[in-house]
């Protein structure tokens, strides 16, 4: 019970009649790359909206650390150690990259209108901290080389990575990554996989991680849980997913022999 | 006392009927395009302007409705043409902008054709005349300006519902690229929605002219806001709700005006205002109005 | 029947199909299937038109008679027009209206009435459940009827070839099952049917050919069974190890 | 980025400002200076616009109606004591024995323009878009009609004349400094940055723990101070103030200024500032000329039409000319990391 990182429970959210979760329970022990898979349309990005504070559920409760976070606002969340990237990914287009980074060392380390217009020697500091910790992370994630480019310019995977940056710079306890890989050719799906293992590793976080591609999940995650249409289907290693037969045949489809007996 | 009320509701019948005519359009466009046209208001007071002139020209009334309604529809497929579709897929803010300059340019292009002085607006007499329905008296052209609205919202309602064209424009505004992909020309539909909407907009003109007498090149502005804020009550995007949200703006500032004591009734544009803020803050899909969820 | 060749397509700056080609024959249901992103739903978009390409051709011969026509940089409406239906992803029905008028606003560009009467009681007779809700509001349709309606419309412009994004998205399985013997259908009827799906496994099934698409280029392609037979596509997109 | 180079620059820039307005004062005739004049209460407005719609995004059209509050608030507390019985007879006795110096009113009436801002911002700034902008123009029209009544204190339609002509190029000049420095340091710092965020994407910016209400309220706050001011300035210029002054066609020549700039350029709005008076003061001599009114609005407006067709991102896009700031150079070796 004291490792209880995130804790979910009886999540409901409806958009006008529809409903796109249902009786949702989660529990994330600390520490640990959990995987969150399910069709397009499954809940999932549902999820994590709910999780950020980007939209409130319907019923239901959340707590993060202790703290009941079921109706706190996206940036209390963030500021509570809750980070995310998105599916579609958001970058602040018209701004480098490197301002890009800097945009979320803002809520630990950037300081209010008077220190900025009086130009006091702590937010010059805080200024230099901000580059500093900025290049810093840039250079562990391996964009370093675009920080003057405007984010909108870089290649697909790369603004990936910058998304990843910058969610790594609001100093997070638990990432909620939805869909790191999407886009990306095999080849950069294991990189971006590579990345995400090593900073798990190496940051000591929690990760929550959706995705589509079944070997990718499958390969990292030591626990999955399964959503379709809203509702938990299964919860899981992956071995127990593999073989549970509502997800075979909700989520990958009917079992060869059957398919062949049809032909 | 209940006379005086009655005369009051009279009112907020033309009133309303008016902001009605002119929201029709406002939710039309917007609905579509999702455009706020600042420009709309404008037509209104082109359609006066034209009202002007054809009855100085002595034409028949019936043709001079039509001749109006033409200028609106003509106007209308112009500014859609020439500023509106070039910038199409921009941002809603620039589409806002455009629209704010359109409306200044046809505002300056009036002043530097009719002068930025008043002029008097007549009506032959037959609608000048006063009849009385029991004890309240009303002018011909207050009961035509009452009926005209009508048949015209009854012909929209119509259009909207029942016809082919009406259907396509229902469904370009719930989702322009699928319509495209039931090959519906959308070019031709917004054009449309200015053409209809600006026409009945030019018709307001007349209207507003006749009732208060006076008209100016910036005659339109301020009712073409208040319009926009009839449709923003109904719930920006329906037109049965532009007509009510008409409605309800016009008795709603007409009882402001007439129920309060007098030393208020200049504070009749800030209360329809500060209306608007309060709408928007507590009910910003408007009362028939469909909500526009965000979905990350 | 229909041809892509070479497509270049960016969307802002990024290039998002990358010398893609691929063809559809005459009567075949071809499947195209990959991971999210890929590039799967913006190939049928620029088939139809709602997107334009940077360079490359598409070329459409509704029939054997007819002669090979280039598309590329025609209006989405006339290549309505020419028998290509485009049935978008996610069910987008127009809530609004009514299950009937959803079905005739397919059928806009045509002018007989008794024709799309009479096609209109086909889709009742493929979907029965939109019969029976014929006169309500789509928006109050569940998910796999708005699906059903969504096909159905699409086939009410008369398409030679129907453009499918994701059909089986966020359906109960059982009903995938119902909609792809309807597809079948279709196809028997002498539709040919251009399929993008998630569903793996069961759009091979069905498909005579399949492409697999990753980051915008087509790295495999065969029968429906060849693939499902493949090693690389049943660990990538089967799921079965 | 920092500021270029050396700790000098600006300085040196400031001085030669300064070396140029000694100048002008000295050989230019009062007309030219009232232009002058007018350019810069025009930088002011466009950069502190610049502030609230450039940096985040925030579409409003209310800057007229601080203005109107800033300018009537300095109006009434400069007017000497003597006149004030005679114009405004029945304004309550402590504010009639009121006879401030330029400064301290012109900062007075920026920060009522400021509370006033924060107090309508709350609602408000919820609004997205174009219903803000909407919003905001009720705002302005609100104002407009309160001065209108408000007989007592503003005499009505009327408006206050006969103020005294306190403004010179050194005051206007003063205040384009301070607003200048004000939007550059926060542009460039991890308070305007965030500013920036919240205009390119709301939801990521909450996503990265920046608090949205907060942070659109500070610009709006801030535009709205110097909108206040700006007002002041424009009052003692003119010398007369009147309901009219504070216009919908000012809050569009506004945001024109912006848009040509280049929405979030803070040299693009204010060049524009300068460009458009300057076409404005222009084409009145050739209006009066041809007797024909209204044609300075129409060619703004067609110019404005052609820029948001064939330039949609201004003229400076969202940036600052490289001549301003040091951009570091690109680190080789860049397949670093993991």
């Amino acid at each position: 019970m004291s490792n209880k990182l995130l804790h979910a429970e009886k999540l409901c959210k409806k958009f006008g009649g529809v409903t796109a979760l249902e009786d949702y329970n989660l529990t994330l022990e600390e520490g640990e790359l959990f995987g969150l898979i399910g069709p397009n349309g499954a809940g999932k990005t549902t999820v994590f909206n709910l999780f950020t504070g980007v939209i409130h559920s319907t019923s239901g409760n959340i707590f993060f650390k202790g703290h009941d976070v079921t109706r706190s606002r996206a940036d209390k969340n963030t500021s509570l150690g809750i980070a995310r990237t998105f599916q579609n990914i958001r970058l602040f287009e018209d701004l480098t990259v490197l301002d890009n980074i800097k945009i979320a060392f803002h809520m630990h380390y950037g300081r209010g209108l008077f220190p900025t217009l009086l130009n006091l020697p702590g937010f010059r500091r805080t200024e230099r901290e901000i580059e500093a910790h900025s290049l810093e992370i840039m250079n562990f994630i391996g964009i370093l080389n675009y920080q003057d480019e405007l984010a909108r310019n870089l290649p697909y995977g790369d603004q990936r990575k910058v998304e990843l940056a910058r969610a790594l710079a609001t100093d997070p306890k638990l990432i909620l990554l939805d869909e790191p890989t999407a886009g990306l050719n095999p080849k950069e799906t294991e990189k971006v996989m590579k990345t995400i293992t090593y900073i798990f590793e190496h940051n000591k976080l929690t990760i929550l991680l959706v995705e589509h591609d079944m070997k990718v999940i499958m390969g990292i995650c030591r626990r999955i849980q399964v959503l379709d249409q809203g509702k938990v289907l299964a919860l899981g290693t992956p071995d127990e997913i593999k073989r549970d037969q509502k997800v075979i045949e909700a989520y990958l489809g009917k079992p060869r022999a059957k398919r062949n007996s049809h032909a | 006392m209940s006379l005086y009320f009655a005369e009051q509701m009279v009112n907020g019948l033309i009133l309303g009927s008016m902001y009605a005519i002119v929201a029709i359009g406002f939710t039309m466009i917007y609905g579509i395009l999702r455009l706020i046209n600042f420009a709309h208001g404008d037509i209104v007071m082109i359609g006066a302007f034209a009202t002007l002139g054809l009855v100085i020209a002595r034409l028949p009334f019936p043709i001079i409705i039509l001749v109006v309604l033409l200028v609106g529809v003509f106007m209308g497929i112009v500014i859609e043409r020439v500023a509106f579709r070039p910038i199409r897929g921009a941002p809603q803010v620039t589409g806002f902008i455009a629209s704010l300059a359109i409306s200044i340019l046809l505002q300056n292009t009036g002043i530097l054709i009719f002068t930025a002085q008043p002029r008097n607006f007549f009506f032959p007499d037959y609608l000048q005349r006063i009849v009385n329905i029991g004890q309240i008296t009303v002018r011909v052209l207050d009961i035509t300006i009452i009926v005209t609205s009508l048949v015209l919202m009854i012909l929209m309602v119509i259009l909207v519902r029942t016809t082919r064209i009406g259907m396509a424009m229902r469904a370009t505004a719930e989702n322009l690229n699928v319509a495209r992909l039931m090959g519906i020309k959308i070019d031709r539909i917004i054009m449309l929605a200015f053409a209809i909407g600006s026409g009945l907009a030019a018709i307001a003109g007349m209207m507003w002219g006749g009732k208060y007498g006076q008209i100016d090149p910036l005659l339109g502005f301020v009712p073409g806001l208040k319009a926009f804020i009839a449709a923003v009550i109904g719930g920006v995007g329906s037109i049965t709700g532009a007509m009510l949200g008409g409605y309800i703006l016009g008795f709603a500032e007409i009882l402001f005006v007439g129920l309060l004591p007098p030393s208020f009734s200049p504070y009749r544009d800030a209360f329809v205002f500060g209306l608007l803020i309060i709408i928007l803050l507590i009910l910003p899909t408007g009362l028939l109005g469909r909500k526009e969820e965000e979905r990350a | 029947m229909l041809e892509l060749k070479n497509l270049h397509v960016y969307i802002g700056k990024t290039h998002v199909l990358e010398d893609l080609s691929l063809e559809v024959k005459l009567g075949e249901i071809v499947a195209l299937i990959g991971a999210n992103g890929a590039g799967k739903t913006t190939t049928l978009m620029t088939i139809s038109g709602l997107i334009r390409t940077r360079s490359g051709t598409i070329s459409f011969q509704p029939d054997m008679e007819s002669s090979r026509k280039e598309i590329s940089r025609r209006k989405v409406e006339d290549i309505v027009s020419m028998g290509i239906s485009h049935c978008p992803e996610g069910r987008q029905v127009f809530t609004t209206l009514s299950v009937k008028e959803n079905l005739y606003i397919g059928a806009f560009q045509r002018r007989n009435k008794k024709d799309i009467k009479d096609d209109s009681e086909s889709v009742f007779n493929l979907f029965p459940r939109l019969a029976e809700r014929m006169n309500q509001r789509a928006g109050n349709l569940s998910g796999g009827e708005q699906m059903m309606l969504s096909i159905g419309r699409a086939l009410m412009s008369r398409p030679r070839l129907l453009l499918l994004d994701e059909p089986s998205l966020g359906l109960a399985p059982m009903l995938v099952e119902r909609l792809f013997e309807r597809l079948d259908r279709i196809n028997k009827e002498g539709t040919t049917i251009l399929l993008v799906e998630q569903n793996a496994s069961m759009a091979l099934e069905l498909a005579n050919r399949a492409y697999v698409i990753e980051t915008g280029r087509i790295v495999l392609s065969g029968t429906g069974h060849e693939l499902s037979d493949n090693k690389e596509v049943q660990k990538a997109y089967l799921g079965l190890t | 980025m920092e500021l270029k180079n050396t700790k000098l620059f600006f300085p040196i820039l400031i001085a030669s400002g300064a070396l140029l307005v000694f100048l002008m004062r000295a050989f230019m005739n009062d007309y030219i200076l009232i232009i002058v004049n007018f350019v810069g209460i025009n930088i002011i407005l466009a950069v502190s616009l610049n502030l609230t719609n450039g940096f985040t995004g925030l579409f409003s059209l209310g800057h007229p109606g601080f203005m109107a509050v800033g300018g009537y608030v300095a109006a009434i507390l400069i007017f000497p004591a003597a006149r004030k019985e005679m114009l405004l007879p029945e304004l309550p006795r402590w504010l009639a024995m009121q006879q401030w110096p330029l400064l301290p009113a012109l900062i007075l009436g920026g920060l009522c323009a400021a509370l006033i801002a924060l107090i309508i911002g709350f609602p408000v700034l919820r609004l997205k878009g174009h219903y803000l902008a909407v919003a905001t123009l009720g705002f302005l029209i609100i104002v407009r009609v309160l001065i209108t009544n408000m007989e007592k204190y503003t005499r009505g339609p009327l408006g206050l004349n006969g103020l005294p002509s306190l403004t010179n190029l050194w005051w206007v000049f003063l205040w384009v400094v301070i607003t200048i420095y004000v939007s550059w340091k926060i542009k460039h710092a991890s308070l305007g940055r965030s500013m920036l965020a919240i205009r390119e994407n709301a939801m990521a910016a909450e996503c990265l723990g920046i608090a949205l209400a907060k942070t659109r309220i500070t610009a709006f706050v801030i535009g709205a101070f110097f909108a206040g001011v700006a007002g002041g300035l424009w009052a003692h210029l003119v010398t007369a103030i009147t309901p009219t002054s504070f216009s919908i066609l000012m809050a569009f020549s506004l945001v024109v200024m912006v848009v040509i700039g280049g929405t979030g350029s803070i040299t693009g709005a204010a060049l524009a500032a300068i460009l458009l008076t300057l076409v404005v003061e222009i084409l009145r001599p050739l209006e009066e000329f041809l007797g024909a009114y209204g044609i300075s609005e129409i060619i703004i407006a067609i110019g404005l039409l052609a820029i948001l067709i064939f330039r949609p991102r201004g003229l400076f896009g969202s940036s600052e000319p490289s001549f301003l700031v040091k951009r570091k150079k690109t680190p080789q070796g860049s397949e670093a990391g993991i």
